[in-house]
C-alpha cells in the first residue's frame, strides 16, 4: 500500500482556528511522511499539549500525548528502547522552551535522532494566550497587558550552542518549503529542530502571514552553507526587516543511540530479558 | 568464644571507612557467618565523621543493638560520639600517637588495645590513608580468625590495581593483625567461634538487591538521577549495562528521568527510575500520567530524612503517605515495601511482573537503611530462576493499519487490555494523557469519560486478588500485637519477646485491609513501631479498616530504632 | 410572570459566547437580580462546542437544574447536545436560514422562535461573530426587561473600542429585541418579575473572587503559570499589577513559580501561587521546603478533571487526599475548600492571615466549576475593612550582627517564631531545607532533629485552636445527614429536602475531627456527596474519625452535579 | 564596623576536602563582599545543594538553601521582593546546569540584577561523583565508567545567548583574579554569571590545578573587549590547550527588577498591604 498524506486520517476534523498556522503544518508533516514512506504504524509522534498537541486527534500513527513540556524525555526514552522507530515530537514555544526548556538543551547535547518540531506562535494559546518564551518585547498579550519585557528565546541559537546538529527555521505559510524541511529534518540523523514561524490568528494580531511574508528569504537562496557553528548563530540572530528560513546549521556525528553499547544487538524492545550468567553476574558479591 | 560480634570503625569521612566496613563483613560472609554491617555518614563529602558498624554472628539475627565490642577509633570524635555505645568489656583499638585516652573519661571496664595506625603504616612505606587497612589486621586478630580470612578479601579489592598493590596492602594489615600479639589471646571472649560453612550468603547492600531484581526480571532501561539513598543502584546499573546489554540513563532531571522510563515502557520495555523523597516529588505529575496511560512502571523510593532536603543521609519512613496519594486524579498504583534485602531483591522481582500484568506504576518503598546497609542474602534465593511473563500483549498480524487498535478496550472485564508497541504492524494507538476514547483517541464525552474511569479503576478488583496479605510473626495466638512496616522490622522482630505478635506489611498498597482487620481482632494492646513522626502506617490502618491504633512508638531523628530502646518502652 | 428563568446560550467555540453570558448576567445584576452562569467547553480554541447557561431568579438559589427556559442555539449542534436539558414550554431562538427544525425530533411542547440571526447582523452591516448580540437584543426582549438593560452593559463592554463600535452593536443588539416582537409578549411567561433593587451584588468568577481576596489581604507577589481554570486569576493580577502595586511574573514552569513565591515571601512579602492538579504536581518539593523553612505561602489549587491532562476544561473534586499528603517527610499545612465565590473571597483573605500567623503553606482548594461560573458577591462582602496582621516578626535592633537570628528558636511554646527579612539589621539566619538548629544552621543532631520537628508539628496545635469547624445546614436535628465539600455544596443546598441535614467543610485540614465527629453521631443515614470516583472525603472522615460512610453518591464526568440527580439518588 | 572577610565567621569550618576548589571561592566570595562594604545582614546568599552548597555553614550572611536546582527561581522573587538587597547565586554545575537548567536560561532572559557563581567541576560531588552536564566527552566518572559520551554544556554560551548582561569564567586557583571577577559581577547591574572552574580533588584526578594552570589565559591580557556577542560565543567555544578566563560579555541594559512598575514605589517588602481604594476595583464587576 502506498502511503500518502491520506493514509494518516482519523474520524476527526481538525478544531484549530479557521487559518491557524498549525494546518500548515500538519499538512506539510503528512506530506512529509509519505514522501518518506512512513506508515501509521511505523512512525512514533509525541505531542506536547497546546492548540499544537491537538493534532494528534487528526493525524493517526502510533502517538504519545504526554504532559505539557515532557516531550523530549518521553521521545529519547522511547528512541533508545526501539531505535528502528522514527520518533518526531510536535512541540509548542511554551510546551518545548518554557515548561521544557531544561529537557530541549540536555536533548540537544546528547544528539538523539529524533526530529522536533515546534509550533512557534508566540503565545500560550491553548490557555487563552499569554506570552509564551519566544515573543518578542513589546508584544502585548494577556499576561503582559503592558507588553512583553523580557528578551526572547532564541531557539535556534539555544539549539545550537547546545548541540543540536540539525538546526532549521521554517514558515507554516509555506507548504511545500516546510514539507521539504521536515523531510530533511526526519532524514537527518541526530536531534533535528525545525522552528516554525506558526501565525496564531486568535491571540496574535502583529505577527500575521503577511507580516511574514514580506519579511522572510530563504538562507540557500544567499549562498549559505550550513556548517559552521558561528555563521550559523550569526544569521540566527537576525530578526528583523528580514527574517531568515531554511537550515541554519546540519552536522554529522554520532547519536545518542549510536552511543549506547546494549543498541548494538538490535533494538532493546528485542532482546531477551533477563540475566543471561547468573553466576557471573553473582560472583561479584562473594 | 563468641556466637556475636558487634564491631565498629570511626574516623573522618574520607578515610577509607565505609570500605574496611565491607572488607571485614565479606572475610566472614565468604566463610559462612551471618553478617550485617551499617553506615552512617553526614551529608558531606570529607571533614565529617563517618562510621561503619559490623555485626558477625553464627546464628541468624534481625539487627543491630546498641552496645558494641570493638570499636576501632581512627579519631579522638569517634570515642566521644559513639560513648553511649560502650559498655563493660567493649575493646577500644586506637592509635596511642594520636591522642591520649584517660581512664576516667571512659565508662568503667573499658579495655583499650592501642595500636601505631600511622607509625606501622609509615614504616611499611604507607599512606596515612591506609591506617584503616591496619586497623583491619588488628580486628581479624582480635576475632581469631586466620589472617587468609582477611588477605583474600584484600587481594580482591585491590586486585584491579595490580599485584604490587596487592601486596602491599597485605602487608600493611598483616602488621596490624601481628601488632596486637597476646593481648588479642588475653580477650578469648571476643573470639568467634566457628561455623561450619553450609550457607552460601551474598553481602549485598539494599540497593544493590534492587539492582539485581531488576535485572533479573527483566529491566532493560532505567533513568535515574542521582540522590541519597539510591546511588549505589546507579552504580550497579552503570557498571552492569555493557555486559548485561541494559541501558542506563543519567537524566537532567527527575523529571526527565520518569518520562523518559515511561517512554521506554510504551516502546515495549521494562523500565524504571529510583530516587528519593524530593526527586520523587517532582516525579508526581510522571505518576499520574503513567496512571492515567497505563503503563507499566517500576518505583524504586529510597526513603530518607525531610522535609525538603532534610537529613539526607539518614533513615526515615516519613513518604508512606505521600506515595500512597500522590499524583493528581484517581488511578489504581501498587506500593510494596522490603524490611530487608531479601525481600528487596524479591519484591522487586513481583514488582516488574506487577507492572506488566496490570499496567500500573509499582513501588518499592525501601529506605536508607535498607538501601546502604549491606545483608547477607542467601545466594539460592538470588539465583532461583525467574520467568518472565509480559503480561496482555497484542496478537500480531491481528489489527489493520487502516483503523487504531483498541488499546484500552471496554470489554475486558478486568480493565485490562493488550498492549502494543510502536512499529507492531497495526498496533497504533495514541497514549493519551487526555481522557480518551479505546483508542486512545481524546474524549471528554461524558459517559465514555465515566467508562474509563471505572475501567481503570476495576484493576484494583484485580489487583486485590493477587495481594500478599502482612506477614505475622511469633506468638500467634498472643493478644498483644506489633504492627510496622519496611526496614523497621529487623530491630522489631530482635526486640521480640515472647507472648508477642508482629504484623509485616510487605504488600501496603492496596491495602489488605480485612487480612488485617481479622489480625487486629482480638488483640489487647497494639503497638505501632515506625520511623516517622505521625505515625502513618497507623493512620493507613485507621483510613482503611477503622481501627484506631493509639500506641505508637516512633523516631525519627534518622537513627534507625535499636532493639533496646523497643523493649525499653513496650514495658511500659 | 417568572421567578427564575435559566437561559443557554450554544455554539461553535470562538463566537464569543462566553462573553454574551457575561452581558446577560451583567444586565440582570446591575438591577438586583441574583445570578449564576456556568461555562461549558472543550479544551480547544475554535472548532469546539461552547455553551453559557445564566440562571437570573428574583430570590437566591443554590445552582443551576437540568432543565432550560430558554435556548439560544448558534448551530444545530447546540439543541442536539443539549436535548436533555428541554422541557415542555423550552423556547429555543434559532436562525430559521442556518438550519430547518422539523419538530419531531423535538421533545413536545417546545416553542420554536426563528430569528434571522445572520440576516440581521448583514442588514446593519455586522460580522457573523456578531450573531450573539442579535440574540442578546432577543432574549433581553422574551425576558421582557427594558432595553436599556442590555445597552448599559454593551456600551460598557466596548467603550475601549470607540463610540463608534458601541452604537454599532447596540443597533444590532436592538435588531435582535425588536426582531422578537409580539412574540415575546406572547411568551409572558418568561418574562422576569420585577425586583425591588435592594441587593449591591457584584458578579465575578472564582478565580476573581480569590484575586480581589488576595490583593486585599496584602498580596505582592505572585508568580503563577498558565493553566485552567486559573486563568482568570492571571489576568486579574496581570491588569492589576500597576494600578494595585503587585507584582505579577509568568514563571517558566509551575516550579519555578513557587520557588519565586517562596523567595519573595522570605524577602518579607505576601505572596501566591495558582495552578491545578497536574502543576501543582511540579510543585511538591517545593511545599515540602515552605514546610521545612516555615514560609509563608498561599497556594490557590483549581482542580479539574484528571488524571494526567484529563478533561482539563471540566470539573472535578479528585485532588483533596493528594493535596492533604503532598510532600516528602511531615510538616503542617492547611486546606481551606470554598463552596462558592463569596467563600473563595472570605476563605482568600483568611488563607493569607493564617500564613503568616503560623508559617506554614496555606491551600485554597478550588476547582472548575467554581473558578469559571460567576457567581453573585454581595458588595458588603467586598468592601469589608480588611484588618492586616504580620503574624511574628523580629523587633528591630534587638540582635546584634555579629550573632545570627534565631529564627527557629525553641523557646516559643507553640512553634511559631518570629521572622526576620533580609536587609533588616541584624537578623540574618538561614532558611535552610537541611534540618537546621534555632539560627537555620545545618544541624544533624539527634537530639536538635527531634526538637525541631516536635517544634514543626507543634504548630498543628495552635492551628487546631483557630480551626473553623464544619458548617450546617438544614434541619438541624434529621437523622438524615449529607456530607459534602467545595463547589458541591450548592447543588446539594439546591436538592435539600425538609428532614435533612447537610454538613459542609470549609475547613478541611487539619480535620475538624471531634466536631465531625459530635455531628455524625446519631445519624441513621449518611450520604456523601463528591464529584470524584473514590469518595475522599468520606476517606477522610474515615482516617480522622473511623466512622465509615457507605453510602456515597459519586460523579466524575466533568459536568458538576444537578439538584435533580441527587434528589432522584437520595430517593432510593 | 569595617566589614572584611572575618565579619562572616560561623562557628564552623569547612568540611570540604582538602585541597578542594571550594575553598578558593569561599575566599575570593568573603573578600569581594569586603572590597564592596557589604555586610552580613545586607546580603542574600542562596545556595544550591552540592558540596558548593555546604558553603552555607561558613558563611553568615541571610542565607537561604533552597531545593536542588532551584536557586535561581528563589533568587529572582528574593529579589522583587526587595531590590535594595545584593542577591548572590552560589550553585554548581549540576545544581545550576542540571536540575536548574530551564531556570539559568530563562533568568537570563529576563536579566534580573543578581550575581550567580557556578562551582563548575565536571562532576555531582556531594552524591559521590556521577557525571554532571559540564563534564566534557569521555571523562570517567562514576555513572560514566565508559567515559561521557555527551556534548558538554558550555555555561558561557548559553549564558550569552539566553540573554545574560554579564559573562565570565573564573578559576578557583587564582583567588585575586577571582575576588576581582566576582566583585565585578556582583556590582554589574544585571544577570551576572561567573563559571568557576573548580577542582574537586576527589573524584576528578583529570582537571587538576596544574591541568589548568598550563591552559588558562586572560582574556583582557590580549586586548579583549567583552561588548560583541558573537566574539564572545567564539572565544567562550575554545577549550583545549588554551582557556581564557576573564569577563566575556557584559552590556548594560534594564533589569527585570527596573522594568516592574510596583517597584517605582520602593521595595515591595515596604509598601503598606492592601487595596486603598476599593471601590475602584470593585467597580469593574458590577
Ligand atoms: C504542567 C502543566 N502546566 C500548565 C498546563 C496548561 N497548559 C496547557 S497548554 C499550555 C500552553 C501551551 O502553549 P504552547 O506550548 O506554546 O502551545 P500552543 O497552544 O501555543 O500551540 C499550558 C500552559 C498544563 N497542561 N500542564
Ligand atoms: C531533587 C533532588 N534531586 C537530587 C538530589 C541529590 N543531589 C544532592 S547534591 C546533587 C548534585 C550536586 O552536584 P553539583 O550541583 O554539581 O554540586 P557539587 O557537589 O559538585 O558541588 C544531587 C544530585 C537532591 N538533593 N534533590
Ligand atoms: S488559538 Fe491560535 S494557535 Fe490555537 S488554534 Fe487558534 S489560531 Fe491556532
Ligand atoms: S568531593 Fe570534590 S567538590 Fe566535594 S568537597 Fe571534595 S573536592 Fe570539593
Ligand atoms: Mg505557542
Ligand atoms: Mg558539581
Amino acid at each position: 500500500m502506498t502511503i500518502t498524506a491520506n493514509s494518516f486520517k482519523t474520524n476527526y476534523l481538525p478544531t484549530w482556528c479557521p487559518g491557524c498556522g498549525d494546518f500548515g503544518i500538519w499538512m506539510a508533516l503528512k506530506n512529509a511522511l509519505a514522501e518518506l514512506g512512513i506508515g501509521p504504524d511505523e512512525a512514533l509522534l509525541i505531542y506536547g499539549i497546546g492548540c499544537h498537541g491537538n493534532m494528534s486527534a487528526w493525524v493517526r500513527t502510533y502517538g504519545v500525548v504526554g504532559l505539557h513540556g515532557r516531550t523530549l524525555p518521553m521521545a529519547q526514552g522511547a528512541k533508545l528502547a526501539n531505535h528502528t522507530v522514527p520518533v518526531i515530537v510536535i512541540s509548542g514555544d511554551g510546551d518545548g522552551l518554557g515548561e521544557g526548556g531544561n529537557h530541549f538543551i540536555h536533548a540537544a547535547k546528547r544528539n538523539p535522532d529524533i526530529t522536533v518540531l515546534i509550533h512557534d506562535n508566540q503565545v500560550y494559546a491553548l490557555t487563552t494566550g499569554q506570552a509564551s518564551p519566544t515573543a518578542k518585547q513589546g508584544f502585548i498579550t494577556k499576561s503582559t497587558p503592558d507588553g512583553v519585557v523580557d528578551e526572547p528565546v532564541n531557539p535556534l541559537t539555544l539549539a545550537i550552542v547546545s548541540g543540536a546538529t540539525f538546526v532549521a527555521r521554517g514558515f507554516a505559510g509555506d507548504m511545500p518549503g516546510l514539507t521539504k524541511l521536515i523531510a530533511q529534518a526526519v532524514k537527518h540523523k541526530g536531534f533535528a529542530v525545525v522552528d516554525i514561524l506558526q501565525p496564531c490568528v486568535t491571540f496574535d494580531h502583529v505577527h500575521t502571514y503577511p507580516w511574514y511574508r514580506s519579511r522572510l528569504y530563504e538562507l540557500s537562496s544567499g549562498g549559505y552553507t550550513p556548517t559552521n557553528k558561528l555563521a550559523a548563530i550569526k544569521k540566527a540572530l537576525e530578526w528583523g526587516d528580514k527574517i531568515p528560513v531554511g537550515i541554519f546549521y546540519q552536522e554529522l556525528t554520532s547519536t545518542n543511540e549510536d552511543r549506547e553499547p546494549a543498541l548494538t544487538n538490535g533494538p532493546l524492545a528485542g532482546q531477551t530479558l533477563g540475566v543471561a550468567d547468573v553466576d557471573t553476574l553473582l560472583s561479584e558479591f562473594r | 568464644m563468641a556466637q556475636s560480634i558487634t564491631w565498629k570503625i570511626g574516623g573522618e569521612a574520607g578515610f577509607g571507612i565505609m570500605a574496611s566496613g565491607t572488607m571485614l563483613a565479606r572475610a566472614f560472609s565468604r566463610h559462612g557467618y551471618y553478617i550485617f554491617t551499617l553506615n552512617e555518614y553526614p551529608s558531606l563529602i570529607r571533614g565529617g565523621h563517618n562510621a561503619v558498624t559490623v555485626r558477625i554472628a553464627t546464628a541468624p539475627f534481625y539487627s543491630l543493638d546498641r552496645s558494641l565490642h570493638i570499636l576501632v577509633a581512627l579519631n579522638k570524635e569517634t570515642v566521644e560520639l559513639h560513648k553511649n555505645e560502650l559498655r563493660e568489656g567493649t575493646v577500644i583499638v586506637f592509635d596511642p600517637h594520636d591522642y591520649e585516652w584517660k581512664e576516667e573519661e571512659l565508662p568503667p571496664g573499658i579495655i583499650l588495645i592501642p595500636v601505631p595506625f600511622r607509625e606501622l603504616v609509615q614504616k611499611k612505606g604507607g599512606e596515612v590513608i591506609m591506617r584503616n587497612t591496619v586497623a583491619l589486621g588488628t580486628s581479624i586478630a582480635i576475632l581469631g580468625a586466620p589472617f587468609e580470612c582477611l588477605a583474600d578479601v584484600v587481594r580482591d579489592q585491590f586486585a584491579r590495581k595490580g599485584e604490587a598493590v596487592v601486596n602491599h596492602n597485605i602487608e600493611i594489615a598483616r602488621a596490624g593483625y601481628d601488632a596486637v600479639g597476646d593481648a588479642a589471646t588475653a580477650l578469648s571472649a571476643l573470639r568467634l567461634d566457628s561455623i561450619e560453612k553450609k550457607n552460601d550468603y551474598l553481602l549485598i547492600n539494599g540497593s544493590e538487591a534492587v539492582g539485581i531484581g531488576a535485572v533479573r526480571a527483566g529491566l532493560k532501561f532505567a533513568a535515574i538521577y542521582p540522590m541519597t539513598p539510591i546511588n549505589a543502584l546507579i552504580s550497579f546499573l552503570a557498571d552492569h549495562a555493557k555486559s548485561l546489554g541494559i541501558v542506563y540513563k543519567q537524566p537532567e532531571d527527575e523529571i526527565a528521568g520518569i518520562n523518559m522510563a515511561i517512554g521506554a515502557a510504551i516502546s515495549g520495555v521494562r523500565s524504571m527510575v529510583a530516587t528519593s523523597g524530593g526527586g520523587f516529588a517532582l516525579m508526581v505529575e510522571g505518576l499520574s500520567l503513567a496512571g492515567m496511560i497505563e503503563v507499566p512502571l517500576v518505583i524504586d523510593m529510597g526513603m530518607r530524612v525531610g522535609p525538603a532536603t532534610g537529613m539526607p543521609t539518614w533513615t526515615e519512613q516519613g513518604d508512606l503517605q505521600f506515595i500512597i496519594h500522590a499524583g493528581h486524579g484517581e488511578f489504581p498504583r501498587i506500593v510494596l515495601a522490603p524490611a530487608n534485602a531479601t525481600e528487596a531483591y524479591e519484591l522487586t522481582v513481583k514488582a516488574f511482573h506487577l507492572a506488566e500484568e496490570f499496567h500500573v506504576p509499582v513501588f518499592i518503598l525501601t529506605d536508607k537503611y535498607l538501601n546502604e546497609s549491606q545483608w547477607c542474602v542467601e545466594a539460592v534465593v538470588l539465583e532461583r530462576d525467574v520467568v518472565i511473563n509480559r503480561g496482555k500483549v497484542m496478537t500480531l498480524g491481528s489489527e489493520k493499519s487502516t483503523t487504531s487498535f483498541k488499546r484500552y478496550d471496554l470489554i475486558s472485564p478486568d480493565g485490562i487490555s493488550a498492549r502494543s508497541f510502536p512499529g507492531m504492524k497495526g498496533g497504533q494507538y495514541i497514549a493519551n494523557s487526555y481522557e480518551h476514547d479505546e483508542t486512545g483517541m481524546v474524549s471528554e464525552d461524558s459517559a465514555m469519560r465515566t467508562k474509563m474511569v471505572d475501567r481503570r479503576l476495576k484493576k484494583i478488583a484485580a489487583i486485590r486478588k493477587v495481594m500478599m496479605p502482612p506477614v505475622v510473626y511469633g506468638d500467634q495466638s498472643s493478644k498483644t500485637v506489633i504492627v510496622t512496616w519496611g526496614s523497621t522490622l529487623g530491630p522489631v522482630l530482635a526486640a521480640m519477646k515472647a507472648n508477642t505478635r508482629i504484623i509485616h506489611f510487605p504488600w501496603l498498597y492496596p491495602f489488605p485491609a480485612d487480612a488485617t482487620k481479622e489480625l487486629l481482632t482480638g488483640a489487647t494492646r497494639v503497638i505501632d513501631i515506625e520511623q516517622n513522626a505521625t505515625g502513618q502506617l497507623a493512620s493507613l490502618i485507621r483510613a482503611e479498616t477503622g481501627i484506631e491504633i493509639t500506641e505508637k512508638f516512633l523516631k525519627y531523628d534518622g537513627r534507625p530504632w535499636l532493639p533496646e530502646e523497643i523493649i525499653e518502652r513496650i514495658k511500659v
